[in-house]
């Protein structure tokens, strides 16, 4: 048997726009490893790929939209989400994702984010924490732990992060969980139980950021980040969410786990989706 | 076309202005309504949020105005008509994500029933001191196309229109209304469901193939035929500069293809657009150019001048933005001297002033919280007659808002 | 590899915890070295190339010795951020 | 009929907003003519003193803002201290006396619209009284428009008593000019 | 003015524009950044995370544009020198807060390093395309006053008069830079703490009684001392209209008093903050309008047009706003022909269009994305020479960009 | 004894800028007792009352600002609180309170409240929770219950509220209490605590709006929304706050108390408030 | 009137625990009737006036038989919106 | 000397923006010329190719960008496929022959910057290396200038090892010539 084989393609390729690759981000960038994982859930979703479309905000992240083979959009800093809520009432068919950075979701966009989880809208947010303003330079932004050095906190950060998790299960979301960027098959899986669930859905995936975060931070490449991931994570489901702030240091550990599966009644304005192509059809 | 027809209120009402904006909207096949309330246009909001779902349609009141128009956004990219509705603070939020329907090329409706600013001013007075702002109050270079209602009957004919000219343009479109109209309750007439214009947006003629370009315009209209979502064109849609893939791409040529395609697709075709109605003019020796309640205040006006045997006569401008640039040379060279009547410092007048020529322009206004005065525009009218009649060169433009 | 990663064939689907022999598909060109693959194979099946990709890097490989190790637990897939490297099981089942 | 302009006068919760809606319904819709019917707005006015506008013309109302009051409604004291003054000589004036006093030496007609309705068991048609009052004194619009627009415009099951109150109003002036 | 001293680093550097800015802030006292991050104006908004800190300043950076521009008017209240700088989409966002701080005369300054838009569009390439924003973003009517840096020693420069003329007018001033003047790096030559130009702000002369009146202007200026808080003034700020008190009022006459204030108050002292560079212009018959890194080009330009036999000369403008109309005038009455150099559609090529009266006004322009190209700018003045000879009469404007 | 004595003024005028009363709330909102409540809790703070500033975004609430003879700010419409930061870190003496509606602080606002909770700024958050936006004439809101009717709900409201006491919490704030506008001792007592704490502290008031919300919802006038809260108020100041969501039903206790009061490090850069003086002084 | 706000005496100071007499203060004039004093004074101390005032309403005043009963509490004070009623304590201590 | 435009083009890390930054300086500062400096911007850059304009005047330097490089530095393969074809006929091309390969028929000025750097024990140091051979190859800059910039921007502590890596390089050049 043959060591490996050489391959031109790759199974994910139909999901992606593949003359654009290679992508943009940085060598050791968690954002591709996300993305794969986000292309082999939606593949297991039992709606149509073509149902499927995605919503993006500006930055580094923001870029999956522009990767994917599917309906994608790539919108304005912090918006992905009332772009993704005016998609989807107006025609629940959609399959809607927003994937997008934690500064786009939660800085600039932090009032959409608890709105569409206390309206508890039927959409899925895959949020990419890398504790920073990435495509930016590295700037310190809402998740970025006490104390660590950015661009903007060359001294330590003097601001306390958000609990994604927390914030977001406060604020009414139905599905809440983090992963890593290492944590591959269990965040595949779930992305894959967010899509399925009915309501708004949050995944906050920890990634490595070299570039922006790891080297003012002394976490090194992005390998280096993965093993950090490695040796602090555990995996506690049941964990209560107040407990499981982040931060930089060693001692405490990252907490993960799908935390959150519940019902609430489902945002649903009456629209009657089918309706709305008729009055589309002026000049075919 | 079912839902159309269940849509169309047809009959003849008293309705104030914005709710007649709303029936507008909802004859126009409006499904989606995103918005935020704020006086003097939450009645469109409130009316929309009881019908819209009469119809079929969604009503989502959104935690901001930001939030409103994006949302909007995204029901047009969805396939729905969709719309907002706003007053300046409102307006001045959503001055970014314009900047995305334009440059997506998303069609929608945004009415912004305008009140006394700066800032929150005078929330429940009326004023037009957004008129220079719904053309540049994005960054970049984009077109606006901004209609201007002087009756609760306009407020349901140029909410249809704007709906039309949005599909037709793939272009964000202003209806610039203000406080006395919206607020204003009169006899609206609103005809059968197959007598409302309807322009509907392109979609492509082919089902989705590796050949498709979303945002390559197949004519001289420089219009793409825009796709659904959700059945195979797996459209990219970027704010970034991109090319007729939608592909983000940072460069020079790219952008100023794009920029002046979405900019020429209005200017081109900008005669389908501008609508301007003449009052009396056919005599005038003074033309007032006026629009929205004040053309209103400008008809009494002009009465009072030839009562005192000036011959004024009005240009009304229903459409601001494209500027009737055409309509104003005509006038100038066809009257002695230009009043430009509006409740703000002299926003317009700039621009009449810009193709005005030789004609002296008299700037009439002040800077809102109630009408203006016909007093004041006739003070303004006899004041260009006089003019006119001393130096008939080209005068320094005047008016007692300053410069700058 | 310790606990975290050997816990994930956990939630395979039932007809894979017939330990599955993998074939590796590789495609050298898009590789840019992250080594993640290579560091959280959890059957330390991968390794650096020897020589460098167009773009300069040390692309993922099979290691010498390991050409039967691959269980196909797709976690190289997955976590290759480059769309570089993937998984397949061998038709015929390994039991 | 040149233009008349029409100010209704009150405070929160008398319905003045609906009688000027109604005024203004009858002379667009139902009388042929052209009416704009407008009303104060104003955080001031905030469930204090509040009033209506309404001006019909035979011809397109322009200026669609009152200038000064052909007619005066004033249902309320504040209302009258606020509006009494904003009127013309030739200004016609009409108080509830039930709840008005106004210092003036004007000739006011007046009624008492609050106790008319009270006699057909609800206060709160006093508005609607009021309007069969002012259509009797004045010629701005005729009794068959008001009627169809008190019907299409109030509830369903307050047709009757409404119809009631105006005839009430209207009538009570009738019989006193009589 | 220890602060002052401490925070001035005198001396030679090569430093890039925003850093220079961010320099200019510190020297002229600014202890107060707002801030969120965007290319290309990230790098002030660093420096200054680092150096506030240093000099008993502060930066925080917020979670958005809309609170950023707030906390700088908020800061701006407690009596600091505050600035905040940001990018086209950024700065929509501030367009509402904008009016906040016209409205409530709180003096900050805002810097805006222009990115090519609409939109998202070109994050990293220049452009030039938020002048007309920069006067016209906000709803209702305010004045702008903004200046435009054409190297990293006017980033520095300029952005030190800009806290002083916002002190000065009690007015948000904004910088309006250029992507590439901002990641431009050159010599930059700071002052001694001494030499650097201050204009404080005006507060009360008199202690706090019960007959302050904080909106009430003592003078001419028309600009009345603000109060601190905190010592006894008591002084409500509202954004809705309000009179000298300071109390809301929702009055048409109070309304047009406060507007035309708070406009007249700059343009009555225009001369004071009007400011333009003549390059070459001395024996020119073809004047080039041009500002920003396109007036670098536009040096180029012009020497390759007099290799050519065409007397080309240069109208800087270090203000775009107020717009030097009299400088414009002045250069009509002197040249054949103007050409306006910029990279958008062409925006200040309509003012100087509204000004230039007979003179022929020829657009040279581009969306951005890069430097307009020299030749560019050549082509349009040869054609402007070749016109100007043809026709001394007024000619329609032309220029590649669209109207409307 | 006299039964009462006429007065032509009030002790609390001293405070309050009596030459603008009337105020415009409407005669039984609620309002007006927390302003009452506030100007007493600012008298007993030991801060002279010079240093005390407020600051309210757009609505009725907002208006408060107008009538406290402090120094005081009535910025735009969600924005009180980044205003406040801009005060509050330029000058740190300031005792800052911010004094807003619901809509303004948890709609449009929402982003800044749960930011500035985040990073614990030592500002003080007043928030009259009408459970509607009242300026603008009744529309639903984020606080209006599932269920209620609204000029914008007229079918009911289809969203479901936010817990704001949770909702802040979860994001940071170390006081966190409810009242009502019955409850004027406790109240009273709360703004207290929460204007002497250090950090971030927010008081949410419920408070009748009978033209807002009164009207469309069967609660009558402002004194039967003040019996609604007699009926249904419980005090639990150890309440879980996952549990304390408020409903329309008769059923459901309204829960009050003072939920929260911990430590956390407090947010403070490095700004040196008295040497702004010394810029300022160009001419005097 | 219930439990709730009899126990609102509890969280004052020590001083006024004896009980003290207050007077009751009224500015006619600003009183909306909006009648929160009057349903919740502990006491029952208050009444709607006889009379309207400017504005047409009912005004609070001390109900006939109340005269004594005023404890002083400042219910009345801190929960009138109007700023038009306030209490006070009696000079002479009531014990 | 009229106005020269310099390219120096490599990959993220190798301190590309740092040199043209010493060099600008170098010229502006402490060369009484004028100079300006810029890098390329651009997402798509991230991680991957960097380049650096350095653009020296006597006079002022009116157009900012540069339009054609008078001296090509290229420290890695990917750049030289970018830029080497973005040259004029005079241009000279300076080449880190440890890295790069060109496939050119024009005459290249090459020394192996990171293999000096390396003997010098840090690798990081290349960049500087290669600016001592660019002093010595073109007249941009004077050997005084550039130590001076060097002295006043690199970290304190590595000013020693700079110099002597721009020394080396500085001697690669003279020596090979010599
Ligand atoms: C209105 C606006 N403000 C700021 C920016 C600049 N900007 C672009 S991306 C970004 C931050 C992205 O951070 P995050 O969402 O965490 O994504 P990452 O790059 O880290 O994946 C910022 C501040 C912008 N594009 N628009
Ligand atoms: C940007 C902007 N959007 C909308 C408005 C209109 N507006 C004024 S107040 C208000 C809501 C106020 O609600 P809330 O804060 O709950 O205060 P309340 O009136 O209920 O006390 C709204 C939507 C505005 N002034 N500015
Ligand atoms: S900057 Fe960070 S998030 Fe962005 S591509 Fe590079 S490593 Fe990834
Ligand atoms: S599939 Fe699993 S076992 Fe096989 S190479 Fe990839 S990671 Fe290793
Ligand atoms: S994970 Fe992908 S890019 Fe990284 S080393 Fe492995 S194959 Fe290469
Ligand atoms: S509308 Fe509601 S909140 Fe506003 S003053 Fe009236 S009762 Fe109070
Ligand atoms: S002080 Fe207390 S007891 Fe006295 S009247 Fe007021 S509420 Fe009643
Ligand atoms: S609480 Fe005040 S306004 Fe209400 S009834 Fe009592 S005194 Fe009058
Ligand atoms: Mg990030
Ligand atoms: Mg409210």
């Amino acid at each position: 048997m043959p060591s490996e084989v050489l391959a031109d393609s790759h199974p994910a390729d139909l999901l992606l726009r593949a003359d654009r690759l290679p992508h943009i981000w940085c060598p050791g960038c968690g954002l591709g490893s996300v993305m794969a994982c986000f292309t082999d859930a939606m593949l297991a979703s039992p709606v149509p790929v073509e149902q499927h479309v995605c919503v993006s905000g500006i930055g580094c992240t923001g870029r999956v939209a522009g990767y994917l083979n599917i309906d994608s959009f790539h919108t304005t800093h912090g918006r992905a989400i009332p772009f993704a809520i005016g998609l989807k009432v107006a025609d629940p068919r959609l399959q809607v994702t927003v994937f997008s950075g934690d500064g786009d979701l939660a800085a600039i966009g932090g009032n959409h984010l608890i709105h569409a989880a206390r309206r508890n809208i039927d959409i899925t947010v895959i949020c990419v924490n890398n504790f920073n303003y990435g495509m930016t330079g590295g700037q310190a932004g809402p998740t970025t732990p006490f104390s660590a050095k950015t661009t903007t906190t060359p001294r330590g950060n003097a601001e306390q992060p958000f609990n994604l998790p927390h914030l977001v299960a406060t604020a009414g979301a139905v599905y809440v969980s983090r992963w890593t960027s290492l944590h591959v098959r269990q965040l595949r899986q779930s992305m894959e139980e967010a899509l399925n669930k009915r309501g708004f859905s949050f995944v906050e995936v920890l990634a490595p950021c070299p570039v922006g975060f790891g080297k003012g931070n002394d976490l090194g490449e992005g390998l280096d980040e993965m093993w950090f991931y490695r040796r602090r994570s555990i995996v506690d489901h049941g964990a209560n969410l107040e407990d499981i702030d982040l931060s930089m240091s060693e001692d405490e550990p990252i907490v993960l786990g799908n935390f959150v599966n519940r019902e609430r009644t489902v945002f649903a304005p009456a629209v009657e989706a089918l309706a709305l192509q008729e009055v589309l059809n002026g000049t075919p | 076309m079912s839902v159309r027809a269940a849509s169309v209120l047809t009959g003849s009402h008293f309705m104030n202005g914005d709710t007649a904006s709303a029936e507008g909207a909802l004859a126009a096949g409006c499904l989606y309504f995103g918005g935020y309330p704020i006086t003097p246009s939450t009645e469109i909001a409130e009316r929309l949020a009881r019908r819209l779902p009469e119809v079929g349609g969604a009503y989502v009141q959104m935690e901001d105005e930001l939030a409103s128009i994006t949302s909007v956004i995204g029901a047009s990219w969805a396939g729905a008509r969709s719309m907002t509705a706003t007053s300046g603070p409102g307006f001045s939020l959503m001055m970014e994500a314009i900047g995305l329907a334009a440059m997506t090329e998303a069609p929608c409706v945004i009415v912004n029933v305008q009140r006394g600013g700066p800032s929150t001013g005078l929330p429940t007075l009326v004023a037009q001191a957004d008129i220079m702002q719904a053309r540049w109050g994005t960054h970049g270079d984009i077109q606006a196309i901004a209609l201007v209602p002087s009756s609760c009957q306009e407020m349901f004919d140029l909410t249809v229109r704007a709906f039309n000219l949005a599909d037709r343009f793939r272009h964000p479109v202003i209806v610039l209304a203000d406080e006395v109209i919206g607020h204003l309750t009169e006899r609206v007439v609103i005809p059968e469901a197959s007598e409302i214009p309807f322009v509907g947006r392109r979609t492509p003629a082919l089902p989705p193939d590796e050949h498709f370009r979303p945002f390559r315009a197949l004519d001289d209209s420089l219009v793409p035929p825009m796709p659904l979502p959700g059945i195979g064109y797996k459209t990219h849609v970027t704010s970034l500069t991109h090319d007729e893939r939608g592909y983000p791409q940072p460069d020079a040529g790219i952008h100023d293809t794009l920029v002046r395609r979405i900019s020429d697709k209005i200017t081109r075709f900008q005669s389908q657009i501008i609508d301007v109605e003449e009052i009396a003019l056919d005599d005038a020796e003074i033309g007032v150019v006026a629009f929205g309640s004040t053309a209103r205040t400008a008809r009494r006006a002009i009465a009072l001048a030839r009562e005192r045997g000036v011959r004024a006569g009005i240009l009304r401008l229903i459409t601001v933005w494209p500027f009737p640039e055409d309509a104003i040379r005509a006038l100038a060279n066809r009257v002695d001297a230009i009043v430009v009547a509006e409740m703000n410092l002299g926003q317009a007048r700039r621009e009449v002033e810009r193709v005005a020529g030789l004609t002296p322009v008299i700037g009439s206004h002040h800077a809102g919280g109630a009408l203006l005065p016909a007093e004041t525009i006739l003070d303004s009218i006899m004041e260009a007659a006089h003019y006119a009649q001393r130096s008939p060169g080209r005068l320094a433009s005047r008016g007692s808002a300053a410069a700058g | 590899m310790t606990s975290l990663l050997q816990r994930i064939p956990l939630d395979l689907s039932m007809e894979q915890f017939r330990i599955p022999h993998g074939q590796v598909f590789i495609i050298p060109s898009r590789c840019k070295g992250c080594k993640f693959c290579i560091d959280f194979c959890p059957q330390d099946v991968l390794a650096e190339s020897a020589d460098l990709n167009g773009k300069g890097y040390h692309y993922a490989v099979v290691a010498e010795g390991k050409e039967d190790s691959c269980v196909n637990c797709r976690f190289c897939t997955l976590v290759c951020p480059e769309f570089a490297i993937y998984s397949d099981a061998i038709q015929e089942a390994a039991s | 009929m040149a233009r008349r302009e029409v100010r209704l006068a009150g405070f929160g919760g008398q319905g003045i907003v609906l009688a000027g809606y109604i005024l203004g319904k009858a002379a667009a819709l139902y009388d042929g003519k052209d009416a704009v019917f407008s009303q104060s707005y104003g955080p001031e006015a905030r469930g204090g003193a509040c009033a209506a506008e309404v001006i019909i013309d035979d011809d397109a109302v322009d200026y669609p803002v009152l200038t000064c009051p052909d007619v005066l409604v004033v249902m309320s004291q504040e209302a009258g201290v606020k509006y009494a003054s904003d009127v013309a000589d030739g200004t016609t004036v009409l108080v509830d006396t039930d709840l008005v006093r106004l210092d003036t030496s004007r000739p006011l007609l007046d009624a008492p619209f609050t106790g008319i309705a009270e006699q057909l068991g609800r206060r709160m048609v006093a508005n609607i009284a009021m309007l069969g009052f002012l259509t009797a004194v004045t010629n701005l619009v005729s009794v068959e428009a008001m009627e169809e627009a008190i019907r299409t415009t109030v509830p369903e099951k307050t047709i009757d008593l409404n119809l009631r109150a105006f005839r009430a109003g209207y009538e009570s002036r009738v019989g006193a000019v009589a």
